[in-house]
């Protein structure tokens, strides 16, 4: 962990395996041989992560939410229980809080300490959350930060930053753009982006390429 | 402490790369063993969330800016096991443990449990105390120099803030790090005008929001 | 810009190293050379010294950190040479002057007029307007984020202090970076205790000081 | 001046020049080219900071200070103008402010946005003067980082840090140490020590070792 090695990252290896690669499986396999961990565990973990759980979860919610005003109140008073409530969505964790959108404002979530995300409804979250250049300037300069994303707010528009300090985690409720028409639930799904779900892009008129990796 | 992590109001790190949808997926099969392996050993009990988060901010600054996401992880799980003994540097470069068996103390995460893992841990914990502030309180933030572990970024202390809700009284991370004790605390959103985090001359349209520990704040003196 | 050279109050870079008293000097031959260079050309005034703080504030925050100071300085000028257009990246390539020469518009710095150049500039300028502020009075420092340069760390932003001397209407850095205008301004020196800096639980024998132009400072609210 | 390039410094070079070396051979050619730098001006600059200043000239006039009242005054009042007053010292520039260290105030200097340090009466600064470590934490922890350099003070002397945050320049005055004795003015100055006009560190009775390098 010393400030001397990070020169050191991407040469002088003689084996395929980068020095990350090297490490991590020296992790696992010490692990393994130790009796904490079982290889098929980790298979089942990436297989979830991979595969069940992504934006298209909190697309899913936003969408109902947006045809089924009761569930939307439900929602927006405690989010986990109102998820848990439809037999049709995965559980998700407690103290999930959504927050909507409206014509006078816009939210956005962000972590500057670390990277907190609400992984149960959007799985995985992107490399640019995780990163300096969002963590640091979200927070102080909102605006000229969602306009790198493609997001221009007219000035009037009030924003929130909501910083993930502890426990709680928030997912953005878009607002239900006009040009959506009449859909059904899960057409509107297909629409719901993962990047409007944090508050930091729009619902697309493009179906499910925006939603599902 | 007051490291690299707190990154909230910083500049100079160029522009944010936006990811198209697909980002949310592993970028590299080695991303997916450390995610595997951080969820096991939290679930062994080896040590908890605001232990790992603590040891993230340990890592020298130019690592933590220089390191990916993932290999933040890699190093710190690595580091962490080894400050915590669950193997000796020996046994990590052998790759096989020269001294026992770890599954008899801590908890071993099968094929079997792992999906009810999926759901998010709660940290909400009950108690006796009443929470000391209401909504619609004004607040300020301490002006916190803790030499540990602390939720409450550099950019939102010493500033003053309306409580917008109450969220329940959770899992204290600066005692759980300081002392290993749960020490719960009430939790609270804290809303800060813009101009009162980024001064007079910044967007009067922005607010900040922040999760604050009761610990964090007290009544101003002046309200 | 609150970037990675606004290092006050963070931690984690670890400890100190002293260096005996043979430190002061150059420890490398290069190191002399653009030390020279940066000399020779700030009497040129191709730019002055708040340019070229501000140039350095603009490192990638991982190369700053990982630079040495000369290094800093190397790259710094450089960039700064490309970006006032001294010469082009051909050029600087080439290590040959392909479209003319710099000394009809810039002063050179001779043998014979070095000597002058030891003793150091003097920034005060005369003025009309007397200082705000007097010995002994309370100020409030602003909660400034300055889309450019600045001389206030963030660490004595919205803090209380007491002006302690007064030290001259000096150029002021924050303008000639803006709009290269000298905008001359009144220097005090402030004294914040350090509880008020660092929070109720620190060191009750510290105090900070800085010297703050006068746009920096403010009179409390409530004193 | 991207962050793309930080880690190819050490590795990949074809000449026996470092990469820092050919950058800076370049500048210093082109400039010449130019017409804007004399490559004789460099030497003599280089001359001036290795053999001319230094901590001596400081430690002389922190010995002048200890045994002539009458100018530690006018040194206190105005650094500058109490130097340039002294024939036998060289010329400082404007708004040199000298602080003097007493059993109960311990004064210590740092440049937390920089690294502005004394040049005209200390010379080139030390490396760790110019560091993360120093500049980061002297301000908000200075009692640990002095201890780092040796110096234990006593846990009622109050601590004043000066961060040089403008044009002004800080020299500290220590306290002429009882195990000193009676000495001349140049035998003092040789007991003077860089760290000790920083307030990083003790006045020597080792002589001349500490003061010239």
């Amino acid at each position: 962990m010393s400030g001397s090695d990070h020169h050191d990252h991407s040469h002088g290896e003689e084996s395929i395996l980068t020095d990350i690669q090297k490490r991590v499986k020296a992790l696992e396999s010490i692990l393994v041989s130790k009796g904490l961990v079982e290889r098929a565990t980790i298979d089942q973990i990436i297989e979830h992560f991979e595969n069940k759980v992504g934006p298209h979860v909190g697309a899913r919610v936003v969408a109902r939410a947006w045809i089924d005003q009761e569930f939307k109140r439900a929602l927006l008073e405690d989010a986990t229980k109102a998820i848990n409530s439809q037999s049709d969505f995965p559980q998700v964790g407690q103290h999930l809080i959504a927050i909507e959108n409206n014509d006078s404002l816009h939210n956005v979530v962000v972590c500057t300490l670390c990277s907190c995300y609400p992984w149960d409804v959007l799985g995985l979250p992107p490399v640019w959350y995780k990163s300096a250049p969002y963590r640091s300037r979200i927070v102080s300069d909102p605006r000229s930060v969602l306009k790198e994303f493609g997001l221009e707010l007219s000035e009037a528009k009030k924003i929130r930053v909501w910083d993930s300090t502890a426990e709680t985690r928030y997912l953005v409720i878009p607002q239900r753009p006009v040009f959506l028409g009449v859909k059904s639930e899960s057409e509107l799904a297909k629409c719901v982006t993962r990047d409007s779900m944090i508050g930091t892009g729009k619902v697309s008129p493009l179906s499910e390429d925006n939603v599902n990796g | 402490m007051d490291s690299m992590h707190d990154l909230g109001g910083m500049e100079g790190f160029g522009p944010v790369q936006p990811e198209d949808n697909n980002g949310s997926v592993f970028h590299a099969p080695w991303e997916g063993r450390v995610l595997g392996l951080q969820r096991a050993i939290l679930y062994s009990e080896a040590w908890n969330i605001d232990v790992f988060r603590h040891a993230q901010e340990r890592i020298h600054p130019i690592e933590y800016l220089s390191w990916s996401y993932y290999e933040r992880w890699t190093h710190t799980l690595i580091a962490t096991a080894l400050e915590r003994g669950l193997f000796s540097l020996d046994e990590f470069r052998a790759e096989v443990s020269l001294t026992g068996n770890l599954s008899e103390s801590l908890k071993v995460l099968t094929v079997k449990g792992v999906d009810k893992t999926f759901v998010r841990g709660n940290f909400e914990r009950d108690g006796i105390h009443d929470p000391q502030f209401s909504v619609g309180d004004l607040v300020i933030t301490k002006e916190l120099h803790v030499n540990g572990h602390t939720r409450l970024p550099r950019y939102a202390r010493d500033k003053i803030g309306t409580i917008i809700a109450i969220r329940g009284r959770h899992v204290f991370p600066d005692a759980v790090v300081s002392h290993g004790a749960e020490n719960p605390q009430w939790l609270y959103t804290v809303e800060f005008e813009g101009c009162e985090v980024w001064g007079e001359a910044s967007d009067t349209t922005v607010s900040n929001l922040v999760d604050a520990f009761e610990p964090y704040l007290s009544r101003p003196e002046y309200d």
